[in-house]
């Protein structure tokens, strides 16, 4: 068992490997920030922030907050030279018209048919969809970054039982102990974490998994 | 004529049970001071239409602290405790509205339009009791236009006449709201002179605009 | 019977008289660009050009033209101070959400019912409509600036038989003979030229006229 | 990435038949350079989609005028003859739209709408064939999106990541265009370095800018 930090850093790595030179990204509060940390340097990837601008950069300096520039979840954060600012029409114009290549979301279940849950808990947890929708429907590619499991039960499962973000959409998931890419034919399990066996991942998932017949390791 | 006006003047338009959207994302682009000024007068049963409900004590979340809103229509709570309390003991309601339909909702009012046909929200609770409508092979929720009594924005710079460039990300819904009610006022981080923002990079024309009030930087 | 040019004068002139201190209105090709000649000094009217800004201002001087500012008839012109830009989306945003507060256009043909066709002649003329329909069901005030007849024939009638531009939107007519207001009772005749008679224009016009009680001479 | 391409090398990507949308309003705001090479590199059967058809020698309608166009998607085409002619004798197809229908089409296909729901043309010969809607007691007329292979816009100031900013008239639908179809090329009027154009005051961001060529002051 890999502690928390680890598997968060492990997760972060792996999804950071999705983009190429160009790319236009946005990620989502929490572990999917963290992805940023780990993007290879000779790749140019640009960050879209769903509160209004691309080009989003890293937390400033102590001191040199600006009270005018924060990302979507309200932190202070900076603008890379070239980016664009915009309101929020033009902003989910962006991400609902398939501008955006691919958002990078956690989850709170996701199923064989790609549908993916991750707004609320009815009678619980009522936060809001705040900009997951759109960004789930409107980019090109969904990846879902997320422990897999929560307490030792089962994410990825034959079908949500939470309400939906939205329906059949997610492309790809990342988890510490592998890359599972959602198929026609349903879930593919196509890499798989050092030190993790099949049946593991099987058994942490309720979900039938393809195991494909090139399963690579996954590097981390 | 003078939009140039007092936070006492302005406040004079604004009355209990009216809808009201406020420019700002999580407070930021928020018009603090009159917010400040709505919580002071004490206002009731408010419906207030803004990207989230911020929090307890920055942007509209004040508002909702205060009591003074009867139903909010907005995208996001998680930041606000007091909004998720009220609504589970009925207090207030709430209307979520994915962001992205959200400000479209707003802008299909402001630029005359009958609705927004969106993807977002097909196969999830949002598409119920709504009209879904197939076109060319895929589905498409109709959501109804928003408008307001009242719009309350936050400009960075605007200029005597009420031509409006907002900073960074403070712009957010902003502009839109700019569109989309009877009457709008904006809050003026630093007043400028007519002509100091180029005809280009004026991003709400002031033809959109009825008061300024001036609220410093905060 | 008074020349063409004073004709176009008189009428540019009374429809300068409709606008009050800060209304926003555009005016179309032609004759309506005129109207801006005689707005009141002391009345600051804002000018709308549909091509994309505010603040429209006279034709510059010779040799001061700015090839990035015209019309939308393509003419040189000028933006006053406090004026601005905007897209195409922005324009008609504008005008089709009501923030225009009068729109000023020539006919072809206006009826009884207030309908406007003022687009095109099957198979004769076939411009495009340009921005016309959107102005028209747009503006808060539709004002048609017209010669009376065209060739001795009337352009007021029962019912258009030109295309439509817009069913119901036009809400003032002036002409060089008079002024009428389209109402849900019909077209009420409230000012008349000096020098013309009810019977005068009744004979030019096809539609049924309502003669105001009120009926006053129009300043000219 | 390098987006900075010779006239030439963008003259590639144009093809027989493909669908092409022109910024510019009578011409101005129009890539000229990058229409000369079209009308150079003679390509046919072309569906333009811009404002109108301009003059016979300017913007796309010197395309007109060499018979490179199928169809044109348009409001407006009384300023260029050479439309009315090829169109009355058949060469030419011609779709009239009201401009604030056209550029709102373009927009819903850009930003991932289904649609545009209008109160433009109801009752007028623009309705025929289309599906209206009624919406809360006022009819609509459901226009569709509008996309295209190529967009070609006319930049007054773009860097060379790609950001834009358009002076005075120039802008029209030219930022809209930027974001409806599969490859976007800007002809800048003035090539400036990254930085030079402020965050907020960039229109087009450069995501949506494939290709940039130099085009100078025309």
């Amino acid at each position: 068992m890999i502690d928390k930090e680890r598997v968060r850093e492990v997760i972060a790595k792996r999804v950071a490997k999705e983009f190429k030179d160009g790319d236009v990204v946005n990620l989502g509060i929490g572990l999917p920030t963290e992805v940023a940390n780990y993007i290879d340097k000779d790749v140019e990837v640009i960050l879209q922030s769903e509160n209004g601008f691309i080009g989003l950069g890293p937390a400033p300096e102590e001191g040199k907050e600006d009270k005018d520039l924060v990302n979507a979840g309200a932190k202070f954060v900076t603008i890379k030279e070239g980016g664009a600012c915009f309101d929020s029409a033009m902003s989910f114009a962006i991400i609902r018209g398939g501008h955006v290549d691919a958002t990078v979301l956690g989850a709170l279940q996701v199923d064989e048919e790609g549908n993916l849950a991750n707004w609320m808990i009815p009678g619980k947890m009522v936060p809001g969809m705040g900009g997951a929708m759109d960004l789930v429907v409107g980019a090109k590619r969904v990846i879902i970054a997320m422990e897999h499991t929560a307490k030792g039960a089962p994410k990825i499962l034959k079908k949500c039982t939470l309400p939906l973000t939205a329906a059949k959409e997610v492309n790809l998931i990342v988890t510490e102990m592998g890359v599972i890419e959602v198929t026609e034919k349903g879930l593919v399990l196509k890499e798989i974490a050092p030190d993790t066996t099949v049946e593991e991942v099987l058994r942490a998932t309720e979900a039938n998994l393809i195991i494909s017949p090139e399963l690579k390791v996954m590097e981390v | 004529m003078n939009k140039i006006k007092k936070i006492d003047e302005v406040m004079e338009l604004i009355k209990d049970g009216q809808t009201i959207m406020f420019g700002g994302f999580l407070g930021v682009g928020t018009a603090e001071t009159i917010v400040d000024a709505i919580v002071k007068k004490g206002v009731k049963d408010l419906t207030i239409i803004c990207n989230d409900t911020a929090f307890v004590d920055k942007g509209v979340g004040k508002l909702v602290a205060n009591r003074q809103v009867k139903r909010a229509i907005v995208s996001h709570i998680g930041t606000n405790p007091e909004t998720g309390r009220q609504m589970n003991c009925g207090e207030m309601e709430v209307e979520l509205v994915p962001q992205g339909t959200l400000v479209e909702r707003i802008r299909a009012y402001g630029a005359g339009l009958g609705g927004v046909l969106t993807p977002t929200g097909i196969g999830t609770v949002v598409e119920e009791g709504k009209t879904v409508l197939e076109i060319d092979g895929k589905k498409y929720i109709l959501e109804k236009p928003l408008r307001a009594d009242i719009a309350i924005l936050k400009g960075s710079r605007v200029d005597k006449k009420g031509n409006i460039w907002y900073s960074k990300t403070t712009r957010n819904f902003n502009p839109i709201m700019a569109m989309a009610a009877d009457i709008v006022i904006v809050e003026a981080e630093k007043l400028v002179e007519v002509g100091e923002i180029e005809p280009e990079n004026v991003v709400t024309p002031h033809i959109l605009v009825d008061y300024i009030v001036e609220g410093g930087e905060r």
